[in-house]
């Protein structure tokens, strides 16, 4: 097996990023969406640490534990907003909030 | 003036005189902002603010007295449309000369005597509109606070542009305040038709300032000036500045009320007379005899002619003139007035035109006090007879002795009669037109128009504070109400319904009374007895004022008194305000100065003689004497319909060529474009789908196509080295 | 070395803003919590986090430079002044127009008071930081409370559909953002501003990966400031968003990330010192994304009957033309003209915007309506919004003499003496100006000469909203009188910017 | 000399978290595509492990896997019949969303694959900070101390920031997540302005 260097890591994280793209432009259930973003969040992670390691510079750790305080943050809006639209549309199906168009 | 071209920085008192402007500026805010339901703060407002403007410009105007500075100029880049172009910025700059610190006094101190008229006149009228209140009186103080505001920057404007903006700035409170009374329908009309009729004068005017502008690389005034000391400036010729000039010069007729344009003022009588005192007589329709006075090298470039000058000249007469005729058989006292105000301009058009620098600007001081005086003594007269009727007043000078004695000396000064203030002025005009080469006719039309208005000055006065009072009576009905008014040709639409010239009709001319509550309409005037309800004196308020302008009505022209009379008084106001190089060295000549003390009490002797004893007598004479001239005069030389009639006619084949035009091409073009920009705009809303997964994958899909379109992925991307490399290595 | 007083000089806004904050939130926590006091608390406060800028002004104004916090994170410089204070005095308006609606909804008031100091600490941190990730948490301290407030009417269907559109499209752009974030640090190994053209500089050949990390970041605040193609969300976040939160949304963010976006692009990101290429692709990106701006909102604006709607769409429009002036910012030698055009409209254009929102909020707060069929008869109805109204609209619409004409004479002007060459560019920015007329008059034929409908009384306009509107109607004035006055200062203010080097 | 991880454990990681964050993506219910969200977030700290990144592994483990994740399984329950797939049809537009992916995969490989990175030998890591020693790059780890010291010293800034950002994130999430209320009777003095 050929050894393991950066790129194999960032390649792995463009297809996890890619991955929770796929799951927010599909998934109707808007948890689903939120689940989604926490795999983008995480590709960006895996970039910020492979590079930390392989260059190596401590700055990107840093970064990464931001970026995880972020998305806390994030999921923690989402479930309100989440909660929010269950309230009032008794579903959580993205695909028919859509009251407002053109 | 122009000996020293070269402009000083403002020093001493004129580094305040910013303050001028703008302490109006600020009542004017505070009085919208924060006073309006006060009436009365507001007018305390007013008149502090105009108070404190009066003492700097004071300060000012005794800084240039009594030193011989240049004129002082500051500016500061306002707009710079291009840096680094001569004419990318407009400036914004005060100058100060001996001319705008004369008129800066002019005006705030004739403003301030108005204003203080105002709080007591103000209320007379307000009680005939009980709905409006104490808001009006804010309204009223405001606007003439904005007014004065506009006036004082157009009198201290550096450049043309910015005379041009103060300019549209009086224009508009002009409109504002005619129009005060806006839900009375001829006041409203009355505003719209100056508004109109001076917007064809100051497109001219913008034009002209371009011409002049853009020839020359630069709008202000000293520049411009100093470019004309020695003659036509180079690469210009001398038609090309004529008629940028007498497009200036279309902007002073419209403002200045000048022949052709002058239809506007007698109407403008519709606003509350302390305005038509303040504006349109005294300070706003000067402000076309000042530009003139501003741009007098413009018009009479060194070397050469002037034709430009010569149209200013005889406008100015025709228009003294026409006025003076028409003034003759006015019945309502404020348009006697108004044709005054438009016949003396015509004099100080007439005396700039020939290059009286300093007369014509004399004239303009001097007529500013008297007038502004005649108008209110009219107000405090129409206040106390409840009409602007001629024929419904008289014998007032038992009842009102102290507004009897300004308007009398007022009249006297009109008139002419010496030692009075319009008797020097109107006489210094007078005596450049006689030396001026050619000036002979000229000098005989202002002669005669001299006459005249010593005639209706005097019809004037008699009808209304001499003889009986005829306050209950109705005019006899042979001498009340106008011929009636041309008919126009079916085809063109009424002037009323294009909104262009309302014809006059008597109900304009006592529209003020038809709109009265019936409470207060005439107070009783036709039903109560005669006696009951003689008029009484004003309050104080309003005759002190009166009695300060009549002061200087009388005295002023000591100021400007020729030196060859011999008085032994220095000329002062030649010393003040003078041409370096004046066309015509001043000489005195005894022989325009004596015909002009004829013709003045030969008018005054004539109309003493038909109105003293039984004016419905004289006045029947009079018409029997004039008849064929009568119903011409009666209604206005017909300009009115003339315009009109011309307005509508071109209006009326204009418009139905461009509804041709407009129905058969700009629609079809416009709805077409328009119908598909539309289109456009309905397919592009059509992707507002409403589902926000639909949204994101565009977010997402811009981004790929902008990351394909800057060159992210390029043939054989996938296939170079370094990617297969990296694939396999890892990038090691 | 920066010493304490330093430091607290740069961040005195700051401190003032979150001391005003969380002084807010501990009065929400009293037991009969007054929402107008925490409000009028919450306004004083911002307006002394405005004036607290003043000092950093002078200091830097007057030295031309910067004042720089642990090593470039935080960065205080004019164009930072300009944009706090800007940030603070939104953040006042806002809630001067707020209060009344949403207290008389008593819609938690008093958290929605308690978020606007936040939001505005945000704004302020973002416009001044120096360095990604900063900038990126300041921007999250932004969005995120502002997906909530568009959410705020729990117990309307609207406002949360808003609010949740508004979260995901934005989480995607954070998330894009991140992960372009990454790529640069990748690339270059620092995230901070002043290092990134210098380290870009030792590297051997110009990796894709930074212009894609760029490119990302780019989109992610096209996507802040609603340009197209990254706008699309925000017509309906508009119109479903309470009236306050919506009228947040379309004028702080947009302003801060003007900034930040000629902070970014401007020697950080464009590079002019390696080579000209890069700089070019996003001159020809930042082209690309103001001509569709401009004809996607200008377009899609004409068809709405919507006035929120219209008002997102028109805002799209504006960010287009104010790209011409990021644009012209970062072609080398007319950075300093593009840069003062770009800020003088967009500061012209919040204060606009917040006027015609403020009238917006006030009629759907009495009326419930948006519709612009509703707003038929508003001048006789209240003459002073109506007029209001027509000076905020005249001034977007760019109709001399107002501001707004001044703005868009400024971007032309820069754009043309940058790029000469793209002289149709400004001939398409005029022919959307034309186009833009036509709905902004198409609101006021109705307001000036349309019959109120079924007879409705006069509108009350409260003392708040008075004073919101005349404070940003004489802003208007004021810019538009003296726009030279304004725009020299900008010009001294962005010249720090220029300075090579510099963050 | 560069750090060599070892191949076979991230082999199996990177299946890991390519197959769980399919399973998220695609799974049909949604506790599943919950629990394989926290399969995920494992696999991922598992790779900062490999990648010696300790702290990071145990942050990731214990504020993602822990807080996070629960969070949103508690939001699934919430909102959901647990085991229950309640939608018509799990996914709107799915190929168009597949192509776009696959493009932006592409775009994302080919920049990253393209380019050269900056790798340098494992002996530069952020220097540390002891009181005797001062600064000293000595450890090849990033240790959390470094971490700590970094932190504090130029991301101090951002460090505060973020406890802002979760302090106003909560705030509104609890106004806006919170049930209904009964509208609060006003008090006295409050109704003066209302229309």
């Amino acid at each position: 097996m050929s050894p393991i260097g950066l790129n194999h890591f960032l390649a792995l994280g463009a297809v996890l990023f890619c991955l929770g793209t796929y799951g927010v432009l599909t998934r109707r259930n808007a948890i689903a969406v939120l689940l989604s973003l926490e795999l983008m969040f995480n590709a960006v992670n895996l970039n910020l640490v492979a590079f930390a390691r392989f260059m190596p510079n401590l700055d990107g750790v840093v970064l990464a534990v931001f970026v995880i305080a972020v998305a806390a943050a994030e999921a923690t809006v989402g479930v309100a907003l989440v909660l929010s639209i269950y309230r009032n549309f008794r579903h959580i199906d993205l695909d028919q909030v859509d009251t407002m168009k053109g | 003036m122009h000996e020293q071209v070269a402009a000083a920085a403002l020093e001493g008192a004129a580094a305040n005189v910013w303050l001028v402007p703008l302490l109006p500026f600020l009542a004017f805010l505070i009085i919208s902002f924060l006073t309006r339901p006060w009436g009365r703060v507001s007018a305390a407002v007013s008149i502090l603010a105009l108070t404190g403007s009066l003492g700097v410009s004071a300060q000012v105007f005794w800084q240039r007295f009594t030193q011989d500075a240049p004129p002082m100029q500051v500016a500061v880049p306002w707009i710079t449309l291009a840096p680094d172009h001569p004419l990318g910025t407009i400036e914004l700059g005060l100058l100060v000369d001996n001319l705008s610190a004369m008129m800066l006094l002019m005006v705030c101190f004739v403003g301030l005597c108005i204003q203080i008229y105002s709080t007591a006149y103000i209320q007379t009228e307000i009680a005939h509109f009980p709905t409006q209140g104490s808001a009006s009186m804010s309204r009223f103080f405001g606007w003439m606070s904005l007014f004065t505001f506009s006036m004082l920057g157009l009198v201290l404007s550096h450049n043309l542009l910015e005379i041009y903006i103060f300019w549209e700035l009086v224009g508009l409170c002009s409109y504002l305040l005619i129009g005060f009374w806006y839900f009375k329908h001829s006041a409203a009309e009355a505003g719209k038709k100056a508004f109109v009729v001076t917007r064809f004068g100051d497109l001219g005017f913008l034009m002209g300032i371009l011409m002049l502008g853009v020839a020359l690389k630069g709008f202000d005034f000293l520049g411009l000036s100093q470019k004309f000391t020695q003659g036509i400036p180079e690469g210009l010729t001398a038609g090309f500045v004529a008629l940028a000039a007498v497009l200036i010069f279309c902007g002073a007729i419209g403002k200045s009320a000048q022949f052709p344009l002058h239809v506007w003022l007698p109407d403008a009588m519709e606003g509350p007379t302390p305005v038509s005192a303040l504006i349109h007589a005294a300070t706003m329709v000067a402000a076309g005899v000042y530009l003139v006075a501003r741009l007098f090298p413009v018009f009479h470039p060194a070397g050469h002619a002037g034709e430009a000058a010569l149209l200013v000249a005889w406008i100015g007469g025709i228009t003294a003139f026409l006025a003076a005729t028409i003034a003759v058989v006015q019945n309502d006292i404020k348009r006697v007035l108004a044709y005054s105000t438009i016949s003396q301009l015509g004099f100080m058009m007439a005396g700039l035109g020939v290059g009286a620098y300093t007369a014509g600007s004399f004239h303009l001081i001097t007529h500013a006090f008297f007038k502004s005086l005649l108008f209110l003594g009219s107000g405090a007269v129409i206040v106390a007879c409840h009409s602007n009727d001629l024929w419904r007043m008289g014998g007032l000078r038992r009842h009102m002795p102290f507004t009897w004695f300004a308007f009398l000396m007022g009249c006297l000064a009109l008139a002419g009669v010496p030692p009075l203030a319009g008797f020097w002025s109107k006489d210094e005009i007078l005596g450049y037109v006689y030396a001026a080469p050619g000036g002979m006719a000229l000098f005989l039309v202002l002669t005669f128009s001299a006459f005249l208005t010593a005639f209706y000055v005097t019809r004037m006065y008699f009808l209304a504070f001499e003889g009986p009072y005829r306050g209950a009576e109705k005019a006899p009905a042979d001498l009340a109400g106008p011929v009636p008014p041309l008919s126009l040709p079916a085809p063109f639409p009424t002037s009323q319904a294009l909104d262009v010239a309302p014809e006059w009709t008597e109900e304009m001319a006592t529209s003020s009374q038809e709109d009265l509550p019936a409470a207060c309409r005439g107070a009783g005037m036709e039903h109560v007895p005669h006696g009951l309800h003689a008029p009484k004196e004003v309050s104080p308020w309003m005759w002190g004022p009166l009695l300060v302008l009549a002061l200087f009505a009388v005295f002023l022209g000591f100021a400007g008194v020729p030196t060859g009379v011999g008085l032994g008084l220095p000329n002062f106001f030649e010393g003040f305000i003078h041409l370096s190089g004046e066309g015509h060295p001043h000489e005195f000549h005894w022989t325009p100065m004596l015909l002009s003390v004829v013709v003045a009490l030969a008018g005054i002797a004539l109309g003493a003689g038909l109105f003293a004893g039984n004016p419905e007598r004289g006045e029947r004479r009079l018409r029997s004497g004039l008849r064929l001239v009568w119903p011409f005069l009666q209604q206005k030389w017909y300009l009115d319909h003339l315009w009109a009639r011309a307005l509508a006619g071109t209006m009326y084949a204009g418009a139905l060529t461009m509804a041709w035009i407009e129905a058969n091409l700009v629609d079809r073009a416009v709805f077409g474009l328009a119908g598909s920009v539309r289109s456009w705009g309905d397919w592009l809303r059509s992707e507002h789908t409403g589902k926000v997964q639909h949204y994101a994958l565009m977010l997402l899909l811009a981004l790929v196509l902008l990351a394909v379109g800057i060159g992210m992925v390029e043939p054989g991307f996938f296939t170079s080295r370094q990617f297969v490399i990296n694939l396999l290595e890892g990038g090691r | 070395m920066t010493n304490a007083l330093t430091m607290l000089q740069a961040l005195a806004p700051e401190v003032v803003v979150a001391a005003t904050a969380f002084l807010v939130m501990g009065l929400d926590l009293r037991r009969n919590p007054n929402p107008r006091a925490q409000a009028t608390v919450a306004i004083w406060g911002l307006l002394a986090g405005a004036l607290a800028t003043v000092p950093d002004w002078l200091d830097t104004a007057a030295s031309n430079s910067a004042l720089t916090l642990w090593g470039g994170i935080f960065v205080a410089d004019p164009l930072s002044v300009v944009f706090r204070a800007l940030a603070c005095l939104t953040g006042a308006l806002v809630l001067l127009f707020s209060i009344d609606p949403i207290d008389t909804e008593r819609r938690n008031p008093g958290d929605f008071v308690t978020l606007v100091p936040f939001v505005v600490l945000g704004l302020m941190l973002a416009v001044s930081a120096g360095e990604l990730l900063t900038f990126f948490v300041a921007f999250e301290i932004v969005s995120l409370p502002l997906y909530l407030m568009a959410a705020w009417n729990r117990n309307e269907r609207g406002s949360a559909e808003a609010g949740m559109k508004y979260f995901i499209t934005g989480s995607v752009s954070s998330a894009v953002m991140l992960y372009g974030i990454s790529l640069v640090f990748g690339t270059v190994g620092t995230t901070f501003f002043s290092q990134i053209a210098t380290r870009y500089e030792t590297l051997a050949d110009p990796p894709q990966a930074f212009v894609l990390g760029s490119l990302m970041i780019l989109a992610a605040l096209g996507f802040k400031i609603a340009a197209a193609p990254f706008h699309i969300w925000a017509p309906d976040v508009y119109q479903g968003a309470p009236r306050p939160s919506a009228m947040f949304i379309s004028t702080a963010p947009k302003a801060a990330m003007v900034a930040v976006m000629l902070r970014l692009f401007w020697g950080t990101l464009a590079l002019q010192g390696r080579d000209f290429r890069l700089a070019e692709t996003w001159m020809v990106l930042l082209a690309v994304m103001a001509i569709l701006s401009m004809f996607w909102g200008n377009l899609v604006a004409l068809a709405q009957t919507d006035i929120r709607r219209l008002m997102a769409c028109s805002g799209i429009a504006h960010i287009g033309y104010t790209l011409l002036g990021v644009l012209a910012a970062s072609r080398a030698g007319a950075e300093l003209e593009g840069a003062a055009a770009a800020i003088y409209y967009v500061v012209v254009y919040s204060f606009a915007n917040l006027a015609a929102w403020g009238v917006i909020v006030l009629v759907g707060w009495r009326t419930g309506s948006d519709r612009i069929q509703d707003y038929s008869g508003l001048a006789r109805r209240s003459p002073f919004l109506a007029f209001a109204l027509l000076i905020s609209l005249l001034s977007l619409a760019g109709a001399p003499p107002l501001a707004g004409f001044l703005g868009k004479f400024y971007l032309f002007r820069a754009l043309w003496e940058a790029q000469p060459a793209w002289w149709w560019m400004v001939l398409i920015a005029i022919v959307n100006s034309v186009i833009s007329l036509y709905y902004y008059f198409g609101i006021l034929k109705p307001v000036y000469f349309g019959a109120p409908q079924d007879q409705t009384s006069a509108l009350v306009v409260p003392w708040r909203f008075r004073a919101g509107l005349l404070i940003c109607l004489a802003v208007i004035m004021v810019l538009g009188l003296f726009p030279e006055l304004t725009r020299i200062t900008l010009e001294a203010g962005a010249a720090i910017l220029a300075q090579p080097g510099a963050p | 000399m560069i750090y060599d991880p070892n191949p076979v454990a991230f082999w199996l990681l990177a299946a890991m978290v390519a197959g769980c964050a399919l399973a998220v993506v695609r799974a049909r219910k949604l506790f599943h595509a919950g629990l394989a969200l926290v399969g995920t977030l494992f696999a991922v700290a598992g790779l900062y492990g490999l990648l010696q990144v300790w702290f990071l592994a145990a942050v990731q483990v214990l504020v993602y896997a822990g807080a996070i994740a629960i969070m949103l399984l508690f939001a699934i329950m919430l909102t959901h019949h647990m085991m229950t797939p309640d939608l018509k049809s799990l996914t709107t537009q799915p190929w168009t969303a597949a192509a776009l992916c696959l493009m932006l995969l592409a775009i994302l490989l080919g920049a990253t694959l393209t380019s050269t990175w900056q790798t340098a030998p494992d002996t530069t890591l952020s220097p540390t900070w002891t009181p005797k020693s001062g600064f000293q790059v000595a450890e090849a780890v990033p240790s959390i101390k470094a971490l700590g010291f970094r932190l504090l010293d130029p991301f101090t800034l951002p460090f505060e920031m973020v406890s802002v950002l979760i302090l106003v994130s909560m705030i509104g999430a609890l106004v806006v997540a919170r049930k209904n209320p009964a509208l609060p009777k006003a008090p006295e003095g409050r109704e003066e302005e209302a229309p």
